[in-house]
């Protein structure tokens, strides 16, 4: 069952970038995007990330693309898809490129795959789970994210900060 | 507190000068050493520093006119340096302090001569103060007394004093005139450091300190250009011999671990082997040195140029004292010498070709002082012919008396110029105040100074019973009898060297007389404006010229052989001091002797060709007169013309000989061009191309590179991924295929 | 004065605070005002050279070993330590910079025109970073310091240089970071390879190395020390840099930047890898290299047109000297070239300061700019014969002591070397007399040099001292030739293998 | 599962990749930005099944950083935008040597 729920979620979500790379309009690539993520999410779910996956949907799919939305629309961008897309030599260039860091991936992965990972995948997971159960889904993420990484996460809102400040500076036109 | 420093060390220094600590001299016998004990030299130490105290002195009186001059200067106005005295008053002391310590110096000298006993065995030596002392070499700085270096002592502050009172007068309105003292005082330091030094290393100091002053006073006036290009070239020359004594002291010291005098010649017969390379080495080192200092071909190109220095100044560095250092330099090493025959053979074949060659320039020159530079010259090589053939005390006697007449020829060439200089002022048009062509029938106007220098002149013609005489005679005789003793291998080369010595000395009696006649005789050529204009010179000038005089009519009788003293040479037994010098100089020269009869056997005493060395006196003397007087009469019927209308000498030999044989045009195109090719050469190709050309291309290596790189810079973001993903590919790749 | 030295303890405390008192005046002169800097500087480089001054009483030869010493661990995970002590060769190296420093600072009062705070600063910092150099006796901290110099170094010529200052800037730069990263590696190969735990003088001192590998790091530390020195064909950075650098900075670079590579010689390179050393082969190169530097220097300096670069070129031939004397290998070639680095110092950075007043006066340092200024400005002018006379070795300056040991001392062992560095001695004629001439004699024929100054009240104090320091080494030079003979005796005996450095176990080379 | 996950991981990052290097839009390129960040998102959190809860504490600052990203980007194209009239990143390439 998860492995064909996940397979669905995966053709959604590969078909979603593609959408976001071939998209014709900005709004289209947009949409395509939102697509991704929320089956991104769903597959986190499937690996038993619930608050990533809620996190996921509401801020990603939600807000963040939302602002993209508003930006477009803003800024009235375009139905001006031919120039938009670099075709010829440079297209199959980029596409050779791509072409072989995905083998190199695909390469690495097949090699390596879960063997690669170093740790005992069942004993983690029923780690991660007995937290769960312990201490819910939120706890189990902000019990580390309090104590451990802290200071961190005290950057990370530091960087927000700056980050809306910066937004603020940038977006403001220069009277 | 580096100055406090300083201050003490000059202070030990005085300290020691007035009270030096006296040193067991040298390894030698403890015997000697006890003679020796017995004479206390009277402050030696002072007589060195008095010089040294009046360059101080008139060193800062220098620097205090030039002050005022350089003012002047500034203010803009034209530097002329016969402009007279600026100020009096930096004249009075210089005046004072110049020739003062100099007779303080000759009268300590006098009483230490005086005191010092004539069996004296071992130098007396004075230890002041450690020099230059590691764990292997030790050089003091020590004085160093003896029968030797008495009479040169003699001779620099003695000859040294009158030409001090000379240049009262004759740089009398010579604005530098403080400086010229200055110098002329520190040169005389460095003159008894040279000849008082108890070392190679420490005459070395004196060696170098001569020199420098000699580059300084040829530059005294150092605005021409000429000038100061003479002076340089004299010191470049001279290096180029002073390489040759470090050298030497390098071996000696690598032979025998220490540069003073007394070891190495006590050890010197023990350790090297007679005609050893190593000996033969040191000796033909030293013989480079002396070359340089004393002007012997192919060094002595510098000499003929140093004559842009002030008259007087010739007459005591070029002349009498310092040039002749190089003799005094292997009469000093006599025992190392003896111990290298063939050393000796190069020394003696080196001064006798000197002398020739000299002596050939010097009959066809028209500079005044030029002719006395070849003049010195020659005289250098009869010298260093003695010290060659062994005659030692020959060619130290040749330099006392070639010091006497010598110096008085340049001094009474300085007072032709001094009065002809005058007369240029005032001439029509240019006038070359040392060219003898623009002279004639001077002895009219200055009796003195013509008297005066025909002694010179029959002095160092040889002509009894003046100094030169002597001296020449002995050198020449003692030439054909060592080249007559028993076993010399070089017997059959010093006969020649008599030979060519003898036809030498007869052209020095014929250019001498040349340079009298063309200068005091004949009809006057400075034309009539300049000619009123020519005087005799004041008393300060012509009283050390009489002196001179005196000595060189009297200074030949300090040796005269005993072979001659019954002859008419020693007025028939009249004259008292037969072969005085010889006898005073034996404790230094006998060591020598014993070596060269060791190896050569005794002189012959009748080996000249044709007789006995009173008849050979006798032959000399009358084929030099027969010169003079000739040479007179050739001389005197030349109709000479003004250097301004004279078209030069005519003929190939005459031209070579007028241009001094193109020594200095084949050095120019051999030697200096080449060096200045090859140093331009090393500037700009290699220094320029090859290695900085290395540099800059890896620079530009590491540039290209960078620029290559930034091709991908072109701020867009599509390529900036594009090579981004390209590395991340590269890394990828490698970390998946390559593990 | 032992006594009053004694009294104040001087020996605890005096090689830290020759190190940090030039920092601690580094700070006072930043946060002082831009007209007070120059004052600020000196003083603090004057109080430095006072308490230097001392170590010339209290320092005592011994047996040659390191007086004075103290350690205290600064990163003792890697066995590094701030170490230093001082011995009878780094004493005239310390008194040479503090010495110099100073009248450096003082020379510059005229000559730095812009951002004299920081050009006073940097000054200081180099000054704290060449005592370092000479001080330290770990070699991690050593390194530390040697690296430190390159730092002010490259912003003195690069910011207040002449028109090429920037290149000039760059050159020196790369070349010696160059030779100085070859030596890293070689350090750390001896601290990795060897088994040594710490970076001290002594634990390197008892590396064991095959002799294979002593010459391949004989070969780094070579090259980074000859091109601080700088040995032919190593020497191009020189000439430009000083040709660019500004007066003080030109000073210093010669008078102690560069001893920084002889001192390394014998420092290190002797004592590290005495197997090396004496290989026939290496000694042979090097000695080469110091004849050809002595020979090519000399002729290519008596071409220059600019004086400065004519200087800077004396300067390769002078170390020519110190090279060969090292690599004779006999104690008279040591000490002499001991003495050639202080002569050097001296008499170089004497004409240096003469070179910058003659550029203060008519901006210009072509030769054939000037001519006759002997005639105008006498004082000057008699200074700089002295200090020419001794920079070419005459008898009684300090030039002719130090050049004739070291010749002495070459010849005892490789007279042919000997034979042609002689020459030297009149190539050194050679360039330096017709400079002479050109600027101080000949016609005074150029109207802007009739107005040539004379030396002022200022540059007679900066210039008394040097000419009477050439004259003292030069007629009495027993104190300075007593005092470093033991320590120059053990670097020599660590060679020859014959004892153990004082304190350690030295140990010879291990043949391969 | 994992392998599947890390695959459809590479494959999303790839198409981001190309995306960024083939679109003129710099919204666009930086939605595809975005798909990557998305990618190694999806990474972490499967290897958080295998090596521990810190695989998706890496996912939240990720995302935040992407927030932050997304608000000074867009920032930057409004007012580049307000310059140049134009979202085009062939137009905008002034930020070169």
């Amino acid at each position: 069952m998860t492995e064909i729920v996940f397979v669905l979620f995966a053709v959604v979500a590969v078909g979603g970038a593609i959408g976001v790379v071939v998209g014709r309009s900005p709004v289209a690539s947009l949409l395509s995007m939102i697509a991704t993520l929320a089956s991104v999410a769903g597959i986190y779910v499937l690996f038993e990330a619930h608050f990533l996956a809620a996190i996921q949907v509401l801020v990603y799919a939600g807000a963040i693309m939302v602002l993209f939305l508003f930006v477009i629309m803003l800024l009235n961008l375009g139905h001006d898809y031919r120039a938009d897309v670099k075709y010829g030599l440079w297209y199959l260039l980029s596409l050779v490129v791509v072409g072989l860091t995905a083998g190199a991936l695909l390469q690495g992965f097949m090699g390596t795959g879960a063997t690669g990972v170093r740790g005992d995948g069942a004993a983690a997971a029923a780690a991660i789970d007995a937290v769960v159960a312990e201490k819910g889904v939120v706890g189990a993420i902000a019990d580390p994210l309090f104590t451990d990484y802290v200071v961190a996460f005290e950057l990370t809102g530091l960087l927000l900060l700056v980050a809306i400040v910066a937004a603020v500076v940038l977006a403001k036109p220069r009277t | 507190m580096t100055g406090v420093g300083t201050a003490e060390s000059a202070m030990t220094a005085l300290a020691g000068v007035l009270s030096p600590s006296p040193s067991a001299p040298g390894s030698a016998s403890g015997v000697a050493a006890q003679a020796a004990e017995q004479w206390e030299p009277l402050l030696p130490g002072l007589i060195v520093l008095l010089p040294l105290l009046g360059f101080v002195l008139n060193g800062i009186l220098a620097l205090w006119a030039a002050g005022h001059s350089s003012a002047a200067v500034r203010a803009g106005e034209e530097w002329n340096p016969f402009a007279g005295p600026s100020r009096p008053r930096t004249h009075t002391l210089p005046t004072l302090i110049g020739p003062g310590v100099m007779l303080l110096a000759f009268i300590l000298a006098l009483v230490n001569f005086a005191g010092m006993p004539a069996d004296l065995h071992d130098p007396v030596i004075r230890t002041y103060w450690s020099w230059i002392a590691t764990d292997t070499i030790s050089v003091d700085a020590a004085l160093q007394l003896d029968q030797l270096s008495m009479v040169m002592m003699l001779v620099v502050t003695g000859v040294g004093f009158l030409i001090h009172v000379f240049s009262v007068g004759y740089m009398k309105d010579d604005q530098g005139y403080p400086r010229y003292f200055a110098y002329l005082n520190l040169f005389v330091f460095f003159m008894l450091v040279l000849v008082l030094g108890s070392g190679y290393a420490t005459m070395f100091v004196g060696w170098e300190g001569v020199g420098l002053c000699s580059y300084l006073l040829i530059g005294y006036w150092f605005s021409d250009r000429d000038k100061s290009d003479a002076g340089k070239k004299a010191f470049i020359v001279n290096r180029i011999g002073d390489v040759g004594f470090l050298l030497a002291m390098f071996l000696l010291f690598n032979n025998f671990g220490t540069l003073d005098f007394g070891p190495i010649f006590a050890g010197a017969e023990g350790q090297l082997a007679v005609g050893g390379t190593t000996v033969t080495a040191v000796t033909l080192l030293l013989m480079l040195g002396a070359a340089g200092k004393s002007a012997q071909v192919p060094l002595h190109v510098w000499l003929p140029d140093a004559m842009a220095g002030p008259t007087p100044v010739s007459a005591l560095i070029h002349a009498a004292t310092m040039v002749t250092a190089g003799v005094y330099m292997v009469a000093r090493s006599s025992v190392l010498y003896a111990l290298a025959p063939t050393s000796q053979a190069v020394v003696a074949g080196i001064g006798v070709l000197t002398a020739l060659v000299a002596a050939t320039i010097a009959m066809q020159q028209y500079d005044i002082k030029k002719v006395l530079a070849y003049s010195t010259v020659s005289q250098l090589g009869f010298m260093f012919l003695a010290a060659g053939v062994g005659a030692f005390t020959a060619a130290i006697f040749h330099l006392v008396t070639h010091a006497f007449f010598k110096a008085l020829l340049f001094l009474g060439a300085g007072a032709v110029i001094h009065s002809m200089h005058h007369a240029a002022h005032h001439a029509d048009g240019h006038l070359d105040e040392q060219d003898m062509r623009n002279m004639g029938g001077l002895g009219k106007f200055m009796p003195v100074t013509c008297v005066v220098m025909w002694i010179a002149t029959l002095a160092i013609a040889g002509i009894w019973p003046f100094a030169g005489f002597f001296s020449k005679d002995e050198i020449i005789w003692y030439t054909a009898a060592w080249a007559g003793a028993g076993s010399n291998p070089f017997g059959t080369l010093y006969t020649v060297y008599w030979a060519v010595a003898l036809a030498t000395a007869l052209m020095t009696a014929f250019y001498m007389t040349r340079l009298m006649v063309m200068t005091f005789h004949g009809a006057n050529r400075t034309g009539a404006a300049g000619r009123s204009h020519i005087h005799e010179a004041p008393r300060v000038m012509t009283v050390p010229l009489i002196v001179l005089a005196l000595l060189s009519v009297f200074g030949g009788w300090i040796n005269v052989p005993d072979a001659l003293q019954e002859s008419f040479a020693g007025l028939f037994g009249v004259l008292p001091m037969s072969e005085w010098l010889h006898h005073w100089l034996e404790p230094v020269t006998h060591a020598a002797a014993q070596i060269q009869i060791a190896g050569f056997g005794e002189p012959a005493h009748a080996a000249p060709p044709g007789g006995g060395e009173v008849a050979w006196a006798m032959i000399s003397t009358l084929a030099a007169a027969v010169t003079v007087a000739v040479a007179y009469r050739v001389v005197g019927t030349n109709k000479y013309v003004p250097a301004a209308r004279d078209p030069g000498p005519a003929g190939v030999l005459r031209r070579a000989v007028y241009n001094k044989w193109y020594f200095d045009e084949v050095y120019d195109s051999l030697v200096v061009r080449p060096l200045l090719a090859a140093s331009r050469w090393c500037w700009k190709v290699i220094d320029t191309v090859v290695i900085d050309g290395f540099v800059n291309l890896t620079g530009s290596f590491a540039r290209l590179s960078g620029w290559t790189m930034s091709l991908f810079q072109t701020g867009q973001v599509n390529m900036y991924a594009f090579v981004l993903t390209l590395g991340v590919l590269c890394v990828l790749g490698a970390a998946v295929f390559l593990q | 004065m032992t006594n009053l030295l004694t009294s104040l303890l001087y020996e605890d405390w005096v090689l830290h605070a020759l190190i940090w008192l030039p920092a601690a005046g580094l700070t006072h002169v930043l946060v002082s005002s831009a007209d007070r800097a120059r004052h600020i500087a000196f003083a603090w480089s004057a109080l430095v050279f006072v308490l230097s001054l001392g170590l010339w009483w209290s320092f005592s030869p011994g047996d040659g070993g390191f007086a004075l010493e103290s350690s205290t661990p600064w990163i003792e995970s890697w066995g590094v330590s701030y170490a230093l002590g001082i011995d009878g060769i780094s004493i005239f190296m310390v008194l040479l910079t503090t010495f110099t420093s100073a009248i450096a600072i003082l020379g510059s009062f005229e000559y730095i025109k812009t951002r004299r705070k920081a050009f006073y600063a940097l000054m200081l910092l180099l000054q704290m970073g060449v005592v370092g150099v000479f001080l330290a006796t770990d070699i991690f901290l050593f390194y530390v310091f040697f690296e430190l110099t390159l730092v002010p170094m490259y912003f003195i010529v690069g910011i207040w240089g002449g028109e090429r200052r920037i290149y000039a800037a760059v050159k020196f730069f790369l070349y010696t970071a160059v030779g100085s990263l070859l030596m890293l590696v070689a350090i750390l190969y001896i601290y990795f390879s060897s088994g040594v735990d710490s970076f001290a003088y002594e634990a390197f001192l008892n590396a064991e190395l095959t002799l294979r590998e002593q010459i391949w790091l004989f070969a780094a530390f070579a090259l980074a020390f000859g091109i601080k020195v700088p040995v032919f064909p190593l020497h191009t950075w020189l000439p430009d840099a000083h040709v660019e650098a500004p007066t003080p900075g030109s000073v210093v670079l010669a008078a102690v930047l560069l001893k920084m590579g002889t001192y390394g010689f014998m420092r290190f390179l002797l004592p590290f890898f005495p197997g090396a050393v004496q290989h026939p082969t290496v000694v042979m190169v090097m000695l080469i290299l110091g004849v050809a530097g002595i020979v090519y220097a000399a002729w290519v300096a008596a071409v220059q047109p600019d004086a400065k670069k004519l200087v800077a070129y004396t300067s390769v031939a002078h170390m020519g000297f110190v090279v060969i004397g090292i690599f004779a290998l006999t104690l008279n070639g040591l000490q002499g070239g001991m003495v050639v680095m202080i002569s050097h110092g001296i008499s170089t950075g004497a004409l240096f300061l003469l070179l910058g007043m003659m550029y203060e006066r008519r901006h210009t340092r072509l030769i054939e700019d000037f001519g006759g200024i002997g005639r105008a400005a006498p004082l000057f002018a008699t200074a700089f014969v002295i200090t020419a006379l001794a920079s070419i070795g005459l008898p009684g300056t300090s030039g002719f002591v130090g050049e004739f040991l070291a010749l002495l001392g070459t010849f005892e062992t490789h007279p042919v070397t000997a034979i042609v560095a002689a020459t030297g001695v009149v190539f050194a004629a050679y360039y330096m007399l017709p400079m002479v001439q050109r600027v101080l004699f000949n016609k005074l024929d150029k109207p802007e040099n009739r107005t040539f100054p004379d030396l002022s009240r200022r540059e007679m104090v900066i210039l008394g001292p040097l000419v009477a320091l050439m004259i003292w080494i030069g007629v009495h030079p027993a104190p300075f030739l007593e005092r470093m003979e033991p320590s120059v005796q053990v670097v020599l005996e660590r060679v020859e293998g014959a004892r153990p450095v004082p304190g350690t176990a030295g140990t010879p080379a291990r043949e391969d | 599962m994992l392998t599947q996950a890390l695959l459809l991981s590479g494959a999303l990052f790839v198409i981001g990749t190309l995306g960024v290097m083939v679109r003129r839009n710099a919204i666009i390129i930086f939605l595809c930005i975005e798909l990557q960040l998305n990618a190694v998102n999806l990474a972490f959190v499967a290897l958080s099944r295998y090596t521990g809860i810190e695989g998706q504490l890496f996912v939240f600052f990720v995302m935040t950083v992407a927030a932050a990203e997304a608000a000074v980007g867009l920032a930057i194209i409004i007012s580049i935008f307000r310059h140049h009239e134009t979202v085009n990143v062939d137009k905008f390439n002034f930020l070169k040597w």
